[in-house]
């Protein structure tokens, strides 16, 4: 193992020697679609070292350890979605200072300022507001819609209900929104139970259902099935059950996300900065990694769309936004 | 020929992580016969006793029954064995009704299930034996502390056993109680069954049982002896391991024209006391007699504020007060209670000895930030230790360790550490051996002429006749008379048996 | 037996039944008589059946006055590994989804079992098997989810109803029913109890404590499968979610229903009446249109003021018998535990 | 008892505490993780986050030490944390209050819910267990409301000067004369130090401690020596209360701001040091270094396990029988000393760990 302070040394030094650790939130299915896309920048740039680790568990203490234990075991560049926005800042500036390169991945921080070098993630709010205009379209312009969404003292997803409710705006009232369903994420029974009370009790005035979390979505997808009801689902992300419940029907779209791109093209430019063979234009700059609406039709080809915007934004770093020497 | 014996032990060893409760003792109970087991308290008769019903394995040593050696490594095998306990401590389900503790140990089944007819016939049966006639399904939780001994007893009666242990069985309830067991006992004796009788009231002892084992230190200093061969001065010594000089009841004398220091008039509680009056001077043992169950525990418990005084008046130094703790009846009027439950009520067994007895005078001790200084807290038990003559092995060892007499001068001295001027005494020598007894005598009769306003709570008439100055006596939550005491046992307990039945039909 | 018919309907049973009534009523006027139609119905039962049975789990522990933290990761073990032998190892639905109770009964046994071995204090020893059940519970899924598409006949089940009221809730009730039969009328269910009230007692009475405990722990697993089964069957897939909820409202449940933390006393109809008056507080909240934390508020209020009342109802009674409970006056506060 | 039996006595003691064998095992494994991970020894990444995570969890052990102390447990330990680093984070956030003042309003919010907590206990008479659940069910739905209503974004972010000082210096940033200290050793430890030397002081010392000590071991007993009961028990959870916060703001000043999120990790580990410390969950005995001891066991254990990559699966597993194993030898290790025979059989008695004979 080397010491860390190595990495701090002047001039450029060689891409072998980066050891890129990709550090998600915590267990999510969103997530694993990293391991693969930086094994691939692992190989394609051959960087010297790449890891992903979740044992951050949800907590942003535990995700400081981990960082932090990384960073001990030689680790030199971090791609970071940061579990509690509004603190990984304070992180952020800690690694910077030991002279890491730090990429904000997935998620930016909360507030104006970035510490990190860049923030490479979807457009949250536009993400959700995508998924509003989707579920409205398929409502046919009118109707009622309920959003369904994760820990509502989050800020992400105050970004989401501000996203569907900008897209329930344009509308000019002829959708209406119920209430927002907050902080049904925890586990799949809370989900199921909180969405199958919800066409119990409302089932008959809601025609339009977008879920921009997880659980929910797994569960509204069977619950609307079961229920027979004329309630069209859009979902968010494209976990395999939900890409087979666009297949069978029972939902009319999700908004898909770009990981890959994310982890890709986040470890091409960790190892740029890294090896100080660049500098970032404007340290902190946010960069929308792109989403996707998959409905029916495109629910087998959307992911080229995908690929061709990896390669888009890979390009897009390499010529506008790095300083390289 | 060798005699058939309905249980024989033989060279019983048990150590516990630092004492030898026993070594090498020996019993033999003949079919037919009552067997007392004497010894002072930590003697080890209650340790003999678990050992015989598998509660705890001797580390050396054999029983055998009607002559065959038997193992017994569980209670269940020696009810197997037809050995049936009472054991010293009260072990009841308080959840289940009074029929189901008794048949506890052996459920009755049909098909699988509890067989509650069963349940309820059989306990009557055993209650009836001790003519008792509680309904079987009534809650646990219903019975006063005499009648759970008495369950207690009932379900020692419930297996068919050659071979009955009673451990204490008549330390908490009234001598009108005891002789119903002891009818049970004279019966199963008839029978020819053996009956062990452990008890620290000779009085009983001596009219009901036909020999004697005496243990002392863990050891048998005298085995199988004819109970009558001996004179109840010799088995004492027996059990002390010298001569133990005759009581001598001091010369006290009362100034009659000295004002009460604690005095109450007319008073009824929320507990249903009504028209209680009693006047307790200083230098003075009052004592307050009645069976139990008469409400005297619940009297005291009024005076420390701890149930309400509804009526009348309590005056403390010639002026009326209201009690609403403890702690207020501590520091404001100087009233101390020697509670009668001392391992729940009188001492914390997890803590040193230091502790319990500075327990009631940190306030006292307490400097700037609430720091007390270890060294007082020590130098003051170490008073107390050697007072009250407490056998500890240093101030910090915790008082579960201590034997009962001994926890019982604790849960005395942490009275005295406060300096109370007014002390109530409950049942203070329950379970406690004879030589202790003495010690704790002389200890109240000194304390007496200190100064001390004593009320002293006995349900032993022996002991009240013994040490009180005047006696008054409780009868169903209202005192039916006062006695000036001549200390002449007859005369006296005559007439305290008169005010009790004067209310009451036995 | 007359004596348990009584206590049946204690005033505490009868308290919780009237809340049921009302609540229930009170639902449907809110909802204009939407609350008892046929799909609403389905619903509320539907859902009710894990509150119930994990509920159930955590009263026979608190029978023998234990602990079972481990429920709900009991409960989320147990489903992913019926998932998992389902869906990747080819195992039959139905054997796969019944392995639940086998499993749950198991990991019941090893916990009781470690209870009585090493002496730790089951709050300890469940704490551990907890963290050592989601870890492993991580491990087979990871972060996907299992469809129940993979089991659809036991699926199926999940939807079937009897009487119009969902199988997998009567499956809840019917485990009620055995234990109550259990603990009244067996031998062991009296030995439990005994041991639970006063362990020092039953032990003197030749019952063996360890065996109450392991007993209670393996019956707790049991259920715990149960309602992991059930959740197979209700669910629109299994992943490391699952249990998740489970551990709060296990003790909710049996607490609000009259069960002493002590150990001694259990209260099978109580049990399942405050599951109900939870649920129908998460429909309230669903009708209503409020935040889900508010259930949690709700239900933080209803436990205080249930055993407040109980308490205060218990003193009162006391005072009434005139025969203090063990010096009543003197316990201002029992010890925890 | 000659004087050579009774320093023979005293050594024998030590040796058989709980602490002596935690401070064993704890010695052992930093031998073992430093000479096999030699970037165990890394000051800024390894061994200052430790300490930091170290002297948080020392503070939220003693806030479970002092509730277990009268044998009760505060199942809210965590939701009191984030009740009082709420307060915090709104007077700094919403009313600009300085570091020490915001604080100390804090600090009041949480002693007042574990007062509250308390003062339900002693007036019911329900088990500890049950209040506290209860309350945390009550504070898990008031904290985030309050938050999404009052905070936006639903964090306090704002700094009052000093903060970070506490929170994420290390002694490297305090030079004299041209030597800096040590950047392995955070700021915090100082705070921390503090806290456990006035919790040791108040259980060893005082009369207060005493007298909780006293309603642990045997509260109709103390209630019968003129000991307030009730009030201690109030005290009793009001510090763990206050304590609780603190943890709060101590982890809020280390990440950063002041999240609804704050004390969730709080109630596992808050028994699991003081138990492995050697406090009885039965009451009337507490330790603090043993609490201590426990806190850095356990968390050296979670940053080994980090160091060699073990993921979260694995972590799990492993801590899960780290614990058991731990905690059996330990029972082993107890049972074989008298003085505590009594312990373990009055918590045994308590805690029906089996076959009580
Ligand atoms: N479980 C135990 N652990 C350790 N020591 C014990 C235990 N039980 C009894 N002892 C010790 O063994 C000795 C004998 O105790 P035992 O209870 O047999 O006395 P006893 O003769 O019944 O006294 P008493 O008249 O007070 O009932 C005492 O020193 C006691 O402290
Ligand atoms: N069922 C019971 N279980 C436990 N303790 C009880 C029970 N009934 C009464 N007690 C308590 O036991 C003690 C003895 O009560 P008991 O009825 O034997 O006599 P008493 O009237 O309280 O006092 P005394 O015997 O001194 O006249 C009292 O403190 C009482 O509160
Ligand atoms: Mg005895
Ligand atoms: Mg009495």
């Amino acid at each position: 193992t080397k010491a860390p302070s190595s990495a701090s040394g002047a001039g450029s030094t060689s891409l072998a020697s980066i050891k890129v650790a990709l550090v998600p939130g915590g267990p999510h299915p969103y997530f694993q679609p990293w391991i693969q896309a930086g094994a691939d920048a692992k190989k394609d740039f051959g960087l010297g070292g790449m890891t992903f680790n979740e044992t951050a568990a949800w907590d942003q203490s535990k995700q400081n350890d981990v960082i932090n234990t990384l960073a001990a075991n030689g680790y030199n560049a971090f791609g970071v979605f940061g579990v509690s926005p509004t603190d990984i800042n304070t992180t952020f500036k800690t690694l910077k200072s030991s002279g890491f390169a730090v990429g904000s991945l997935a998620s930016c921080p909360a507030g104006a300022t970035d510490d990190a070098d860049f923030c490479l993630s979807t457009d949250v709010e536009t993400a959700a507001y995508k998924a509003g205009k989707a579920t409205i379209e398929a409502m046919g312009g009118s109707g009622v819609l309920v959003h369904l969404t994760g820990n509502n003292v989050d800020s992400n997803t105050q970004r989401r209900i501000a996203g569907v409710k900008k897209a329930v705006a344009e509308t000019n009232g002829k959708v209406t929104e119920l209430p927002d369903v907050t902080d049904i994420d925890t586990d799949l029974t809370t989900a199921q139970r909180a969405v199958a009370d919800l066409l119990a009790a409302k089932g008959g005035t809601i025609t339009g259902i977008v879920s921009t979390a997880y659980n929910p979505a797994v569960a509204a997808a069977t619950a609307v099935k079961q229920s027979g009801l004329n309630i069209k689902l859009v979902a968010i992300d494209d976990d395999p059950t939900i890409l087979a419940a666009i297949k069978d029907g029972s939902v009319y779209a999700t908004v898909a996300q770009n990981p890959v791109g994310q982890a890709y093209v986040g470890s091409f430019v960790l190892g740029q900065l890294g090896s100080k063979k660049c500098t970032m234009k404007t340290p902190g700059v946010t960069v929308d990694s792109g989403s996707f609406i998959v409905t029916k039709a495109n629910v087998t080809t959307y992911d080229t769309e995908r690929q061709a915007t990896t390669k888009k934004l890979k390009s897009e770093f390499e010529n506008t936004l790095l300083n390289c020497k | 020929m060798t005699e058939t014996y309905a249980l024989e032990a033989t060279h019983l060893t048990k150590s516990f992580p630092g004492v030898k409760a026993l070594d090498r003792v020996s019993l033999r109970l003949k079919p037919g016969e009552v067997h007392a087991l004497l010894g002072e308290n930590g003697a080890g008769k209650s340790t003999l006793i678990k050992i015989l019903t598998g509660v705890h394995r001797a580390d050396d040593g054999t029983i055998a029954i009607d002559g065959r050696d038997r193992e017994i490594s569980s209670p269940i095998e020696a009810m197997a064995a037809g050995i049936g306990v009472v054991h010293q401590e009260r072990n009841v389900v308080p959840e289940f009704t009074v029929g189901e503790n008794i048949v506890l140990s052996r459920m009755p089944r049909r098909a699988g299930r509890v067989d509650w007819n069963t349940v309820r016939s059989e306990a009557k049966r055993c209650l009836a034996l001790l003519d008792l006639s509680i309904d079987p399904d009534t809650p646990m939780t219903r019975l006063s502390a005499a009648q759970t001994q008495l369950v207690e007893i009932a379900r020692g009666l419930y297996t068919e056993t050659n071979v009955l242990l009673l451990d204490e069985p008549t330390a908490s309830i009234s001598a009108n109680e005891a002789d119903r067991l002891f009818t049970v006992v004279r019966r199963l004796r008839e029978q020819g069954k053996a009956v062990l009788f452990v008890s620290h009231k000779l009085e009983e002892v001596f009219a009901h049982c036909d020999t004697v084992s005496v243990l002392r230190d863990g050891k048998a200093v005298l085995e199988s002896s004819p109970l009558h061969s001996h004179s109840r001065d010799e088995i004492v010594d027996i059990m002390v391991g010298r001569a133990l000089a005759a009581l001598e009841v001091p010369d006290r004398v009362i100034d009659d024209s000295a004002p009460a220091v604690l005095e109450m008039r007319g008073v009824a509680t929320s507990v249903g006391h009504h028209d209680v009056s009693l006047a307790v001077r200083s230098g003075e043992i009052l004592g307050l007699y009645g069976l139990v169950g008469a409400g005297r525990t619940e009297l005291a418990r009024s005076i420390l504020g701890l149930d309400r005084i509804t009526a009348g008046s309590l005056e403390v130094r010639g002026s009326a007060v209201t009690i609403r703790s403890v702690r207020q009846a501590l520091q404001d009027h100087r009233i101390g209670y020697v509670t009668e439950n001392r391992k729940e009520e009188g001492v914390f067994l997890g803590q040193s000895v230091a502790r319990n007895i500075a327990v009631t005078v940190w306030a006292k001790l307490e400097r700037a930030l609430g720091f007390v200084s270890t060294k007082s807290e020590r130098s003051l038990g170490a008073t107390f230790v050697g007072d009250l003559d407490i056998r500890v092995s240093s101030q910090s060892q915790l008082v579960g360790e201590l034997s009962g007499g001994n926890q019982q001068k604790v849960s005395l001295a942490k009275w005295l550490a406060a300096k109370t001027e007014i002390l109530i005494i409950d049942e203070p020598t329950v379970g406690i051996d004879v030589r202790t007894k003495r010690s704790f005598y002389d200890l109240i009769w000194r304390l007496a002429d200190e100064g001390l306003a004593i009320l002293l709570i006995s349900s032993d008439l022996a002991e009240m006749v013994t040490l009180a100055d005047r006696i008054a006596v409780m009868d169903q939550f209202a005192i039916t008379g006062e006695l000036d005491n001549t200390h002449d046992y007859d005369s006296m307990s005559q007439s305290i048996i008169r005010l009790i039945h004067g209310t009451q039909v036995a | 037996m007359n004596r348990s018919a009584a206590s049946f309907f204690t005033s505490q049973n009868f308290t919780l039944f009237a809340i049921v009534i009302v609540g229930a009523a009170a639902l449907g006027v809110t909802s204009h008589g939407g609350f008892f139609d046929s799909i609403s119905v389905t619903t509320f039962f539907t859902f009710l059946a894990v509150p119930i049975l994990i509920g159930l789990a955590q009263m026979v522990t608190l029978a023998v006055g234990q602990l079972n933290l481990a429920v709900g990761s009991i409960g989320g073990f147990t489903s992913c590994l019926a998932g998992v032998l389902i869906s990747s190892l080819g195992v039959s639905p139905w054997v796969g989804a019944l392995s639940c109770l086998v499993v749950g009964a198991v990991v019941g046994l090893i916990n009781g079992s470690l209870v009585v071995f090493t002496r730790i204090n089951g709050f300890i020893v469940t704490l551990a098997t907890m963290t050592i059940l989601l870890g492993a519970q991580y491990g087979l899924v990871g972060t996907r989810t299992i469809s129940s598409t993979k089991w659809e006949s036991v699926y199926a089940l999940g939807r079937a109803s009897l009487l119009g009221i969902p199988v997998i809730f009567w499956i809840a009730i019917a485990m009620a029913i055995v234990l109550r039969l259990a603990f009244s009328h067996t031998v062991t269910g009296r030995h439990l109890l005994a041991s639970g009230g006063n362990p020092i007692a039953a032990g003197l009475a030749g019952i063996s404590n360890d065996r109450s405990v392991v007993i209670a722990h393996t019956v707790s697993g049991l259920l715990c499968g149960v309602a992991s089964f059930v959740s197979l069957a209700s669910l629109s897939g299994v992943n490391q979610s699952v249990g998740g909820d489970w551990l709060l409202s296990s003790f909710a449940a049996p607490i609000i229903g009259g069960v002493a933390l002590t150990g001694g006393s259990v209260a099978i109809f109580g049990t399942v009446l405050a599951a109900t008056i939870v649920r129908l507080v998460d429909s309230a909240r669903a009708e209503l249109q409020l935040a889900p934390s508010w259930v949690n508020f709700v239900v933080g209020a209803v436990v205080l003021g249930t055993v407040a009342l109980g308490r205060f109802r218990a003193v009162r009674a006391a005072r009434r018998i005139k025969q203090p409970v063990a010096g009543s006056s003197v316990t201002i506060v029992e010890s925890a535990q | 008892m000659t004087p050579e039996t009774q320093q023979h006595g005293v050594v024998r003691r030590v040796i058989a505490t709980p602490r002596f064998f935690l401070a064993i095992v704890i010695i052992a494994l930093v031998i073992f993780f430093g000479s096999v991970k030699p970037a165990f020894f890394s000051g800024p990444f390894v061994i200052a986050p430790l300490l930091t995570s170290v002297a948080i969890f020392t503070v939220v052990g003693l806030a479970q030490m002092m509730v277990l102390s009268i044998g009760h447990m505060n199942l809210a330990v965590g939701q009191m944390a984030s009740f009082g680093a709420m307060f915090m984070g709104m007077s700094y956030d919403l009313w600009k209050l300085p570091l020490l003042v915001g604080l100390g309003i804090g600090l009041v919010a949480g002693a007042a819910v574990g007062g509250l907590s308390g003062w339900l206990v002693a007036r019911t008479g329900v088990n500890s267990f049950i209040v506290t659940l209860a309350m945390s069910f009550a504070l898990i739905g008031l904290v985030p409301t309050a938050y999404s209503a009052l905070a936006t974004g639903s964090a306090f972010i704002a700094k009052p000067s000093g903060l970070d000082v506490i929170g994420r210096d290390s002694f490297a940033s305090f030079c004299f004369a041209g030597y800096c200290g040590p950047n392995a050793i955070p700021i915090i430890v100082v705070p921390a130090i503090v806290v456990m030397l006035i919790v040791g002081y108040l259980y060893a010392r005082t009369r207060l401690g005493r007298e909780l000590l006293m309603t642990g071991s045997n509260v109709k007993a103390a209630t019968l020596s003129g000991i307030p009961t009730g009030r201690r028990i109030v005290l009793a959870h009001a510090l763990s209360g206050l304590l609780a916060a603190l943890a709060g703001f101590f982890l809020a000043s280390s990440t950063g701001s002041f999240t609804p999120g704050i004390g969730d990790e709080f109630m596992l580990q808050s028994f699991v040091g003081p138990i492995l410390g050697g406090t009885l969950l039965a009451g009337g005995y507490i330790s603090v270094s043993g609490t201590f001891l426990g806190i850095v066991l356990t968390l050296l254990i979670r940053k080994g396990l980090d160091l060699f990559g073990v993921g979260i699966e694995t972590l799990n597993v492993l801590l899960g029988l780290i614990l058991i194993i731990a905690l059996s030898t330990d029972r082993i290790r107890l049972l074989a000393r008298r003085r505590s025979v009594k312990r373990v059989q009055q918590t045994d008695a308590l805690l029906i760990e089996g076959n009580p004979l």
